[in-house]
């Protein structure tokens, strides 16, 4: 299935949860997880499965005033 | 001064502080650099922007929540860059969820990219949906006083009137505003942007400021660590002379020495 | 900024000081508040006056030198009050007798009593006469960098243009002065009476002055001991800063936080 | 200099006017003072207020629109005092209908009786309203470039920052925000509110302004007239000045004599 | 303002003149743009340097006296570029001599060529020789009021304070100096150097100066001419608002329309 | 019957009219009248007459700024 | 003999000494001398007597700016 | 015989005066005219000869402010 990661289109198995996702791009940072403009809290990144079409924004704490 | 110390604290949503400089973790040279200013400057609550996570690329860059730890400093996650109030309200949502539900955050709504100055009416929007959402907001408006009155009565937790335009380090621009605000409020009132040196910053505690919110100050000067330094007393000073209340202005000379008693006459 | 302190000292005379705040010692409600305030403030330079011992009365009235021992401190006997070249130099030398030959005075020769501006032509004469008769010489002037600099080329081992009247609190009144004397100095540029509250001290520094004296801006504020601590923290932020290299001024705005990696767009 | 005047005019709604100097009616000691003052200060656009009629009393007090001919004048009604939207509405509808059907007001809704600064929110809504009724609206807002912008945007006819509360006298407090304001208008900026005196009203054209809206400076003077046609020339002159291109500024001296050609060396 | 007319002159070692600006000669592109800008300045005391002559070259290039008649305008020769008393006095000798005994000279001293300031002691010392030798001496100084009140004393028929460095463009510096100059003043004083633009003339002016000389603002203005006009508007309007009195200065605002009447309540 | 007269209360005649009003008051300067809220334009002066009740505002032009 | 001490005329007997003067006056600051114009050192304090019509100057530290 | 007019040496034949130098150079100019430090008065011109190493300065007036 397509999905939408930080904008980029990408090809992903179907039931992939997040918590694949995280794993999968080996993100370390401590991340917040949007998906199609809502939160998913961090204890449901396993449950939580992608949706083709799905918009995924992955954020984290950077330098800024 | 050991005797005021105890009563003089920076309450910010009930919760205590006994700096009032607050910073940001912009533009600096490197992680490094952030962290030595940071502890220079005496800072407690620091702020910082939420951007994307980098997908796959340089995993090894250090992060931020590494170098500001949440259990040494109050983390005030800000909306530096949203245009509407719909981007800083998720922004804000990212973040206390990124932040494992802390509600504290700096709102900033701009209104364009010249000035940087805020978007009124779409920053009233976003702190009504984020107050009725339980988040504690600190709120970045123009020096107006209706406003920042306003602010208050919609239950901000501090209102943050800007100096200056962010980063252009003019110093407080109009001192008439920054007093006023000051004399009819009951929440802190933190000037954010605009300072440019050490004594801008004492300026604007000297006009009863609570406290002052700076990053490119201390991130553009040459020695960044000693500049930061430079405002952590350039605060302290301003606090104090504040506190002990200044000699009165006067428009002739009054000489400091007696005139009687002079061997000359 | 302890890898700063090694070599960031102010040279009077060849004599090494940390503190950059000169205090006079008039105008306190009295001699315990006067040692308190100076003890806040970290001078290590005190400024006092000359006057006629009382004749029989009041004797045992607390002396001066018991609470500002010259053990302790550097003492700078100041001609306060003279209107002519004259009794200046009769003050000097009963300073010099008084203190067992200490030959470092702070110079002024007033012009009038409104503005207590010096009097040149007399100020001149006077340092040519204290110079020739050995005395080093800390001179009091108005901000005309052409003098500044004459006093300069006549030997004195400090020079120490006003900011404002004597007493007037009024804050720096003309920095292009001041700066341009700072930018042409090859002795100590120490900024003389006009300052009123910490961010004044503070701006001094920033223009590279090497040091501040000031007297009524302390003992007149509200709480004399805690302006002291002000005045301090206020010429300490201001020396670091302007070590510092402070940011450049824009116009407009400069954001603090990066525009990439927002999720909106 | 009549070689700028054909081109240089004040375009409000479509109206040329010569003079860029707008007074109000208010604080005169009579009518007669009112109308001395008008004609001194050149003024083509004069405001006023609406009030209610005494009903049997005094009706031979001496009527404004006598003092200030319609035919003579451009009369523009405000809505001072008006501290809601609804009431700075229902005023300007009275006005029209007062002036015979004539659409030009000056619209400010008030937020606070101290600063007497605008109510931005309140003054969006009224904008907006008398703009669907066909008004055309020259508003008074804060010195914030953005909400300057979003007035002009709206379709005001001329935005009419403060340049310091109304009546205060303390002149044009923030210039880069008025400089701001007039590099992104394509209306005409009329400073109104907060000028003091000549100088305040030429540096307001200095920066760009194409007019300035005053009141109290005249009627407060010692000598009104006198004042007023001081205010006229100093419009002129910073029009003038801006028009001319200013000299740069310098940190430095630099001679108006040639050096060659002196006889000494 | 027909009614001060006939008081309010300028009068200058007992002549009398309704022009309150004073220009110089220098900088200009060429002999006709120095007429035009003379004209329209509306100045009737035009000030000029010394020079050598041409010796055999260009013979035909236009001779200033041309420009600007004696007959016509109040010449005022200078001393610009002297940077000691005697070749002063020398420039004069021969200016009084080329004017066929005009007494009327603005003696400057120049120490330093970076600030253009004054040499104070050297200024004294030909003040004393060119006023025992029967000249009628104008003197630029710094902004010193004790200096300038000796410059009275000497005996000099106007006393000329710097508000800036000559050609900085910079404006009133120190408008403390040059009030507390005008109040203990009884010649007319005449700010010299340093204004920039229209709204600079007319802040001297409202200091209550006596008029104000300048070159550098008018000649490299983009446009002189129109500069000139605009200076010379600035200084009426700068003196009429003098004359008329100003309102005072309020930290708040006063409302300009009455509150009783209003219709909402 | 009783109609608010800038703020005043007043008893009148019923079928008193707008144009009754001003003379009766004898207003001669310009001025505008709103009728509970609402403007009554000039040339109806004549013909709008009052209601019990009616809250009448008559203004005009004073110096202000 | 008459001398002024401090701009005061004070009636003393002839031969009477500075150090004399200290302690008749009871002076406990630390004081410096000028007799007539010129300086007289601490060390002739002793030594240094008084002539008829000396103006005689006793000045201390104090507080000043 | 050798002067210096506006600093320049020159050689000019004995008996100068001062109004020959004038017409000699062509200067049309209004000029003031000082030897060796010492003010010419114009009507002085015809009169003053110029001696073996005079320094002659020969002014007009200039733009300046």
């Amino acid at each position: 299935m397509q999905v939408f990661i930080n904008g980029k289109q990408t090809e992903l198995p179907s039931g992939t949860s997040v918590q694949n996702l995280i794993e999968q791009f080996d993100i370390r940072d401590k991340v917040a997880v949007e998906i199609n403009e809502e939160i998913v809290s961090r204890s449901r990144f396993e449950l939580h499965t992608l949706e083709d079409g799905d918009r995924v924004e992955i954020v984290r704490a950077i330098g800024g005033g | 001064m050991t005797e005021k110390q105890p009563q003089d604290l920076l309450l910010i949503n009930g919760k205590p502080y006994t700096s009032r400089l607050l910073v940001g973790t912009g533009k600096y040279r490197d992680m490094e650099e952030t962290k030595r200013a940071i502890e220079a400057s005496g800072a407690q609550i620091v702020t910082f922007a939420i951007r994307r996570s980098n997908i796959g690329q340089n995993r090894d860059e250090p992060n931020l929540l590494d170098a500001v730890p949440p259990d040494k400093y109050t983390l005030l996650p800000n909306t530096a860059g949203c245009f509407d109030a719909e981007t800083a309200v998720r922004t804000c949502r990212l973040a206390r969820e990124l932040l494992d539900g802390h509600n504290l955050v700096k709102l900033e709504v701009l209104g364009d990219k010249k000035t940087l100055y805020p978007d009124i009416p779409a920053t009233l929007d976003a702190t009504k949906t984020l107050i009725e959402d339980g988040f504690d907001v600190m709120v970045y408006t123009n020096d107006d006083p209706v406003m920042a009155k306003r602010f208050e009565e919609l239950g901000c937790v501090a209102v943050m009137p800007l100096a200056a335009p962010i980063g252009s380090g003019l110093g407080i621009r109009n001192p008439y505003n920054i007093r006023t605000i000051v004399e009819n409020a009951h929440v802190p009132i933190l000037v954010d942007a605009g300072v440019g040196t050490a004594s801008d910053a004492a300026v604007a505690m000297e006009l009863g400021c609570d406290g002052v919110l700076m990053n490119t100050a201390i991130a553009e000067a040459k020695n960044p660590v000693l500049m930061a330094s430079a405002m952590k007393k350039g605060i302290e000073a301003g606090r104090e002379a504040w506190l002990a209340g200044r000699m009165p202005r006067r428009a002739y000379a009054s000489a400091s020495s007696p005139i009687d008693g002079t061997f000359f006459t």
